[in-house]
């Protein structure tokens, strides 16, 4: 029988990975795809826990997490496609207009 | 044993429409030359067969007998896999539509493959992945004119996915149900029980939306011959040239096939004495008919400019799709009430 | 020419324009000038007018209003002329329409349609109807010529061809038969023609009446790709167009006012264009193996000739090898071949076709004035008072030069004198002629030196500037004309009328052919000729000079690229060691010091085993010199012998290594002709198979061998020569250009080296006198028609000659009873051969003629060969022979 | 049976995260995600959310993912050699205290809380996933919910003006 | 009405009538394998070279059609007859019909009318080599069309009306030696056909 416990740890690990990505990649989309890939570990744990306590808000925060994640895409790309207008560039190390 | 019968049962049924389906795509192909070139005072093939009606089949002997090129600058894995990523959505829809009321021969309850309680959702789920292999296959080509094909096909997809799930909220509100056999049941009884008496300005921007949604004239932008050569397949050869035609001839057919489930009562007969001509033969004419409309409006309306086709999805139809949902939504309420 | 100051100049107005112009020019002249085109027929810039086509009229506005001829016109101050006002045009149009009256509308197979000037001048000047009514000519056409087919239906009689037969080619070959509507242009009394072939008839013909057989229907002028380049054949060096349809060689034209010829073509450049493309041509590299040559790839065949030859270094050093060249190189290749021998292979072993008498002349110039080749150039020939030539056919030898020769005669009507054993072509239209017994060219120029002396022609300025040089060549004449007349027959008073006409001419030019420098004592003789030049005041830079005529095509290059054991880069002597630090500072390497073996030597060197290898290139010698020279048995003694050549000769068919080169028409490079004129050649169609240009076959080679040479194009390699020979700088510029330097060398040299052997000079050779039991002259040479292995392979050369024919005097022959095309046999101590007889005045009485290049081997081995001593060049002397004559029945 | 797809879909879920992040390949890193978002799905199934799973893959895979691709191909982006930081400390810390909040969870006893009265029966009683969903959407969470659309809409302004040229002065060209 | 016009589609309507309509026309296709055109004469199809009556060939080699080849398609190699001296012919001819455009220029440019065009209009084969037409295909298919070639010459050298029919292709239009390559076949006395001679021929086939 599969326990909460397998789809917390497995939603831990996920996330751990979107971690990674967001650290340690210097592409801002694939950053954002990690984000994308922490977003989901996060839905994972909604719903298992949802399941497994019985109780439907999860699946409904589920929605929520939805609607922010579709919000961040769409305005983060439009940044990226800004920023390469200017810039020509999507490298977050080249991005350093803010350094002093 | 059970679950053996269970999978026997569901492996003959997937064989069966599989079957009809690609059947159907086939002499889709051919129906649509033929009636083509009788709009255009032609006679269309001949040559294949009597009338021309082995035509479909020798052009797929033709197509698989083709050497398969994959061009040298190519991305050789996506280029390969994109043309069965095109396929595969378009294909998989059918498994949750009811050709029947009933699955007589093995004493099955209901004639579909599988009755999913969102099947809905499901057809538009996968519809909406069909469009990768559309994208993957214009980028991994490396050609620009495959390259800009696939931008406009995503596009044009996405944007008329949009407007084609607005116009089914119409016909779920009435029906209350994500489950396609659910919805033709609900619309038993005759033909003035269909919904599209009740739901036809959702028709109209169904049926245009589904036009776009297939890249069908004249919305077929993604792969105008005459600018972008054929779009993303430009560089396509054999198999998987024929791939992407039959995924685009079983999207045409499921896209109709939904129409007629949502619109005209799927299976079910226009009169209660009609009801002794077996159900699967309603679906296919009505099916049938909304084909022969896509070949109508190919063989008289010109290609629309790009600009010109985003402005309509986006400025006209959904709005009224819109539209329409909030006075469904009204009607209902106050029929409820 | 020179002295335009002195020429009143004339304003004259031609449509408007004011120009001036010398006086004496003709509108025609002047119109050319200012870009005016008049249509013409007839005209040519290089002849007198002749006005018979009437095509060129002009209006004449100022001073009287009348139509005028427009070439042969001469101008007046203040005239003004009309060229396309409505009036000329009107008569032209009549004049166009009278001429197209009887031509017939063959074009689309005549040979000249495209380039037809009536086809052009109809279309602009013509009516498109013709008012005339008559009926079109109806001659048959002559094409009994070997070489030129006549069609008189086409001609316009404009009376071009025989003009320049007549003017320039000076054989009146051709004429006008008839007249009044049947005039026909053809030979004389309607015989076949049998002439010399130059071809300018057709040249100049404006319409196609007279074509080409070679070219009959191979060409369209449109179709035509143009190279301009440079003849090989021989040593004139002219320009011409090399037109090629779809890389096959359609015909050659000459270039009007362009290169030594200005135009002018002879038989050999005009028509022999076959070589190239002839089948037997080499194409792959060959390789011996066991005994016979078997096709290799270029890579085993460098392989193996570097093995061969680094053996031969290996074992025996650098004078373990040889090499020879013939002048067919051009000027790239020898300057590689040298470095290669000397540089890489340290070999000074390496001799070169000048020694058959070449050098000579290069030597006995050089020590006079510092310079190598002719002291005059083609236009001061033309340009010259008085012409003295001594020992050459020049006209077959060298037949642009010989124009030059026959312009003064022509133009200039200045006198021309001829030495000579034959009655040459010159001698006949020339001035004064000393007809000698063969060979005694040495003992007639002594005479004339004395005659100079002895009757106080010498000149002034000369007698006070240099008394001390006079004085030496004075001591050497005391004896009497008795030790001349003897063995030239030649009586006094005709010596000393020749001393006295060449005397009297402001600017004398001397030619001496290679009976001189090639015969007795040639580098004395060559040397006795330039003491006349010097003592009548003929090498001052005046105009005048003492020129050495060379054969082959590229002599003067391998003398400049110093392809003799005596000589270096640059003409100067191997003895100069500063000259020889000068070639190894530039080479960066170290020069051999031993001085190299002349061919003789060489040749027995390789009968002995000293010498193991050889490296022939461009020159057939086991072919071409006479059997007991021993050429076959040396080079078969050798261990390795490579040569490179067009064709697989006799050398060739001796060597381990055979390597396929590429004709002139196949590669670039340059020539340097007799003037010291360096012109290019370049690639005007594919080598056959996998031949390649001499010079990237010997950059290969010493790669091979480890050697530094390393070109990419000819162009680089000359501007390497240039460094050395500096004159290789600059592209058609003639010796007569670099006069300025010639003053000071001549000063130093009568100083020094002048007077030292005087006395040896003088001396008349004994051979002279020498008596024999026979009684012949026969006398082996060049021919008008052949110039060696390049013109043998042509099949439209050997069409009109095919050379085995012995010359005689016709009346001779009559006497003897020998018809033309019997055969005699010829007897000498060395042998006897049989061969058929041609008649000819040409040759005299007791002499006889046989081409060198003859494929007949037997007459050229009658000779018993002397070889001169080093100071006279070391040159084998053969063509001389005493030989019996009897007929064979 | 359940257990089996269980690990199959955690298995290809964490490798695809992985590909996801390790590919140097733009396209690449999209295709990975691709294939984690229908495991995700896959595992809603297994987890009774039908309705949830459809919409995952609508959303994400069919608008979110082809969004991505989209940007990808206007700027035409090609793998970057120089593709990693060298931050991953930082990833290792947070793992760090991700670790130890799961440790201290299984310490204190296990995931767990008051069991809810969404059970599998009573869904099905209220017509299924969709229709539970739905009731508890419109009803608890109507505030929430507008204020996500409200979201929603910001964010397509802000896309729009962010992107589109001449609203905003492009003035920065270098 | 604007508005109402929008709203039901009136006009796309009448125009999806009209198509619907076009169905049961007849179609006006031909069957083309089946039924091949009927070309009129003079029409531009493959070319061909024509041989006088007594079966010298016309072509002189003179190369103007080579001239006049806007694609460069044709060469021609002139030569001298063998044995007959001054007799012009084409050695070799080589029309490249891959490159043909058809535009008869060359027809026009040959002085001796030994260019036609004939109505051939099937010009596929298998290998593309084929349609390197020499000297020898030419003249077969000049043999083979002698009727189109003729009806080709009448349709545009002649029929204009203007033409003198004792010039045209008549007596002394150009003065070539016919090209004599039978054994034993005279030498005819006028070259080119006479226009009536032509227009028997074209009546007759």
């Amino acid at each position: 029988m599969i326990e909460l416990s397998n789809y917390v740890i497995l939603s831990a690990i996920i996330f751990f990975i979107g971690v990674l990505g967001v650290v340690t990649r210097r592409s801002i989309i694939v950053i954002l795809l990690s984000i994308e890939l922490m977003l989901n570990a996060v839905n994972i744990n909604f719903v298992a826990f949802s399941h497994y306590l019985q109780s439907i808000t999860g699946q409904v925060f589920v929605f929520f997490t939805l609607t922010v994640a579709a919000a961040e895409v769409a305005v983060g790309l439009a940044l990226i496609v800004a920023i390469y207008r200017n810039r020509k560039t999507v490298n977050v190390e080249e991005l350093d207009i803010m350094k002093w | 044993m059970e679950l053996a019968m269970t999978v026997g049962l569901a492996v003959f049924q997937i064989a069966i429409v599989m079957g009809v389906v690609l059947l159907s795509v086939a002499y889709m192909t051919y129906a649509e030359r033929k009636v083509l070139s009788f709009m255009q005072d032609r006679l269309g093939p001949m040559e294949v067969g009597p009338y021309g009606l082995l035509q479909p089949i020798a052009d797929g002997l033709k197509l698989f007998f083709k050497e398969d090129i994959i061009p040298s600058s190519a991305n050789k894995l996506i280029f390969a896999i994109a043309p069965i990523i095109c396929l595969v959505p378009a294909l998989i829809g059918f498994a949750v539509m009811p050709y029947n009321e009933t699955y007589a021969a093995f004493g099955g309850e209901a004639g579909v493959i599988s009755d999913l309680n969102v099947g809905l959702l499901y057809i538009l789920a996968f519809a909406s992945v069909g469009t990768y292999g559309v994208i993957l296959a214009g980028w991994s080509s490396n050609s620009k004119y495959a390259m800009l094909g696939g931008l406009r096909c995503g596009a044009q997809i996405i944007s008329y996915e949009l407007a084609l799930g607005l116009s089914i909220v119409g016909v779920l509100l009435l029906s209350g149900s994500l489950s396609l056999r659910e919805i033709t049941m609900a619309q038993d009884g005759g033909f003035w029980h269909w919904n599209i008496l009740l739901q036809p300005v959702a028709f109209v921007t169904y049926v245009i939306s589904a036009v776009a949604e297939t890249n069908r004239l004249p919305f077929d932008m993604p792969e105008a011959e005459s600018e972008l050569v054929a779009g993303f397949f430009t560089e396509y050869t054999g198999m998987r040239f024929a791939f992407f035609f039959l995924a685009e001839y079983a999207n045409m057919i499921l896209v109709c096939c939904l129409a007629s489930v949502l619109f005209l009562g799927g299976y079910e007969a226009p009169m209660e004495f009609l009801n002794f001509i077996p159900g699967f033969i309603w679906l296919a004419i009505k099916t049938w008919a909304l084909l022969f409309f896509f070949i109508w409006i190919r063989g008289t309306f010109p290609r629309v400019r790009f600009d010109q086709l985003m402005k309509f999805g986006w400025k006209v139809l959904i709005p009224i799709t819109l539209a329409n949902i909030l006075f469904t939504a009204l009607g209902v309420y106050i029929y409820n009430n | 020419m020179n002295t335009a100051t002195q020429v009143d100049t004339i304003t004259v107005t031609i449509n408007g324009e004011t120009i001036e112009v010398p006086k004496g020019t003709r509108i025609i002249q002047a119109a050319q000038q200012l870009g005016v085109e008049i249509p013409t027929f007839c005209y040519h810039p290089r002849m007198l007018p002749n006005a018979a086509c009437r095509i060129c009229t002009v209006e004449v506005v100022k001073p009287m209003n009348k139509m005028f001829m427009a070439c042969s016109t001469e101008m007046m101050d203040g005239m003004e002329v009309l060229t396309d006002s409505p009036r000329t045009l009107d008569d032209r149009r009549t004049n166009m329409d009278l001429l197209l009256t009887q031509h017939p509308l063959d074009c689309p197979v005549c040979d000249k349609g495209g380039e037809c000037k009536l086809q052009d001048y109809s279309v602009k000047y013509g009516s498109s109807e013709n008012p005339f009514e008559t009926k079109r000519k109806d001659f048959p056409e002559d094409i009994r010529s070997t070489l030129l087919d006549f069609n008189s239906n086409r001609c316009i009689l404009c009376g071009a061809c025989i003009q320049v037969c007549t003017d320039i080619q000076k054989v009146d070959a051709i004429g006008f038969s008839k007249r009044g509507f049947i005039t026909v242009v053809g030979a004389p009394m309607g015989e076949a023609l049998d002439c010399e072939f130059c071809g300018q008839c057709m040249d100049v013909c404006p319409v196609g009446a007279i074509t080409s057989r070679y070219s009959k229907y191979k060409f369209r002028p449109w179709q035509e790709a143009s190279h301009q380049t440079t003849c090989t054949y021989c040593s004139c060096g002219c320009q011409y167009d090399l037109r090629s349809v779809d890389g096959e060689v359609s015909r050659v034209v000459p270039i009007e006012g362009v290169g030594p010829g200005e135009g002018s073509l002879c038989v050999k450049g005009h028509f022999g264009f076959h070589f190239m493309e002839d089948e037997e041509r080499l194409t792959k590299p060959l390789v011996r193996r066991g005994d016979k040559l078997v096709e290799a790839t270029w890579d085993e065949a460098l392989t193996e000739a570097a093995r061969g030859l680094m053996a031969a270094k290996t074992s025996g050093g650098g004078s373990a090898l040889a090499g020879y060249v013939g002048g067919r190189l051009a000027n790239e290749d020898i300057y590689l071949f040298s470095r290669l021998m000397r540089g890489v292979l340290e070999s000074t072993n390496l001799d070169s076709t000048l020694r058959m008498g070449g050098i000579n002349g290069v030597t006995a110039a050089y020590a006079a004035t510092g310079q190598v080749g002719m002291m005059n150039s083609f236009d001061e020939l033309r340009a010259a008072d008085v012409t003295l030539l001594v020992g050459s056919d020049l006209t077959e030898e060298a037949p642009i030069c010989g124009l030059a020769v026959k312009d003064t005669i022509t133009r200039g009507e200045k006198p021309v004198l001829t030495v000579d054993s034959m009655r040459t072509e010159i001698m006949r239209l020339g001035s004064q002629r000393l007809v000698i017994t063969p060979g005694s060219e040495v003992a007639v120029i002594k005479g004339l030196v004395k005659a100079v002396v002895d009757e106080g022609l010498i000149d002034e300025q000369v007698a006070t500037r240099y008394p001390e040089a006079v004085a030496a060549i004075r001591d050497q004449l005391s004896g009497t004309y008795k030790e001349i007349e003897t063995p030239t027959g030649l009586a006094k008073a005709d010596i000393i009328e020749m001393a006295k006409a060449f005397a009297a001419g402001d600017k004398g030019v001397i030619l001496a052919g290679p009976r001189v420098t090639g015969g007795l004592k040639g580098h004395s003789a060559f040397a006795m000729l330039i003491d006349l030049a010097f003592l009548t005041g003929n090498l001052s830079g005046n105009g005048g000079g003492v020129n050495a005529l060379t054969v082959e095509n590229n002599e003067l290059g391998l003398a400049l690229m110093g392809m003799a054991p005596e000589l270096l880069p640059g003409g100067a002597p191997w003895s100069d060691s500063d000259a020889r630090q000068q070639v190894a500072d530039a080479w960066q390497c170290e020069l051999p010091d031993f001085a190299g073996l002349p061919l003789v030597d060489q040749l027995e060197a390789m009968r002995e085993g000293k010498i193991k290898a050889a490296y022939v290139l461009g020159t057939d010698p086991i072919n071409a010199l006479p059997s007991d020279m021993k050429a076959a048995a040396s080079f078969g003694a050798l261990d390795f012998l490579v040569v490179q050549e067009l064709f697989l000769s006799e050398t060739a068919k001796c060597a381990n290594v055979v390597f396929p080169a590429q004709s002139y028409a196949e590669r670039e490079g340059t020539f340097t002709n007799m003037e010291g004129r360096t012109q290019a050649i370049v690639k005007a169609m594919k080598a056959p198979g996998k031949a390649r240009a001499d010079w990237q076959i010997i950059m290969e080679l010493s790669r091979e061998l480890g050697g530094p040479l390393s070109y990419t194009s000819a162009e680089e390699i000359r501007e390497d020569m240039a460094q050395l020979v500096p004159q290789f700088a600059t592209l058609d510029e003639t010796n007569a250009d670099r006069a300025g330097g010639r003053q000071a060398a001549l000063e130093s040299y009568l100083d020094g080296a002048y007077v030292a052997d005087m006395d040896y000079r003088y001396d008349l050779p004994a051979k002279l006198n020498e008596a024999s039991s026979h009684e012949m002259h026969l006398y082996v040479g060049d021919s008008l028609f052949h110039s060696g292995v390049l013109s043998t392979h042509n099949w439209g050369l050997m069409k009109i000659d095919s050379v085995d024919t012995l010359v005689m005097n016709s009346r001779e022959a009559r006497k003897l009873k020998i018809r033309e095309g019997d055969k005699v046999r010829l007897t000498s101590d060395q042998g006897s051969a049989v061969v058929p007889v041609k008649m000819d005045t040409r040759v005299q009485p007791g002499s006889l003629f046989f081409p060198k290049h003859a494929l007949n081997r037997d007459v050229t081995n009658l000779a018993g060969t002397t070889i001169s001593s080093a100071t006279e060049g070391s040159a084998p002397l053969y063509k001389f022979v005493r030989v019996t004559l009897e007929s064979v029945d | 049976m359940m257990q089996v797809l269980f690990y199959y879909m955690a298995a290809v879920t964490v490798v695809s995260s992985v590909l996801t992040v390790t590919l140097k390949q733009p396209v690449y890193n999209v295709l990975a995600l691709l294939t984690m978002f229908f495991h995700v799905a896959g595992l809603y199934v297994l987890l009774n959310a039908e309705f949830l799973a459809v919409v995952q893959i609508i959303v994400y895979a069919g608008a979110i993912l082809v969004l991505y691709l989209f940007v990808l191909m206007l700027l035409n982006l090609r793998s970057d050699a120089r593709h990693m930081h060298r931050q991953w400390p930082f990833a290792v810390l947070i793992l760090g205290s991700v670790a130890a909040m799961l440790v201290g969870a299984f310490a204190g006893g296990g995931f767990g809380g008051e069991i809810g009265q969404y059970s599998t029966a009573y869904i099905d009683s209220l017509g299924g996933d969709t229709q539970a969903i739905g009731l508890t959407l419109y009803t608890d969470y109507l505030l929430p919910f507008e204020v996500a659309s409200l979201v929603l809409l910001v964010a397509m302004v802000g896309a729009i003006v962010l992107t589109k040229k001449g609203l905003v002065d492009d003035q920065v060209e270098d | 009405m604007g508005l109402m016009r929008d709203i039901f589609m009136t006009e796309l309507m009448g125009g999806m009538k009209l198509v619907f309509l076009q169905m049961f026309k007849p179609s006006c296709t031909l069957q083309y394998p089946h039924v091949k055109h009927n070309v009129p004469d003079g029409y531009r199809g493959l070319m061909s070279l024509l041989r006088y009556e007594d079966g010298s060939e016309r072509c002189v080699g003179c190369s103007l059609c080579e001239a006049a080849c806007p694609s460069n398609c044709i060469k021609v190699v002139s030569d001298e007859v063998p044995g007959q001296p001054l007799v012009r012919y084409a050695k070799e001819y080589y029309l490249d019909i891959t490159r043909c455009v058809f535009c008869g220029f060359c027809t026009e440019a040959c002085p001796v009318d030994a260019l036609a065009m004939t109505k051939v209009y099937e010009a596929s084969v298998y290998d593309r080599r084929e349609l390197m037409f020499d000297k020898h295909k030419l003249y077969e298919l000049g043999e083979a069309h002698l009727a189109d070639g003729k009806a080709y010459l009448l349709a545009h050298n002649m029929d204009d009306g203007t033409l003198n029919p004792t010039e045209g292709l008549g007596d002394n239009r150009y003065e070539f030696p016919p090209v004599d390559l039978g054994e034993g076949v005279p030498v005819p006395t006028t070259v080119g056909l006479t226009r009536e001679a032509l227009e028997a021929e074209v009546a007759k086939s």
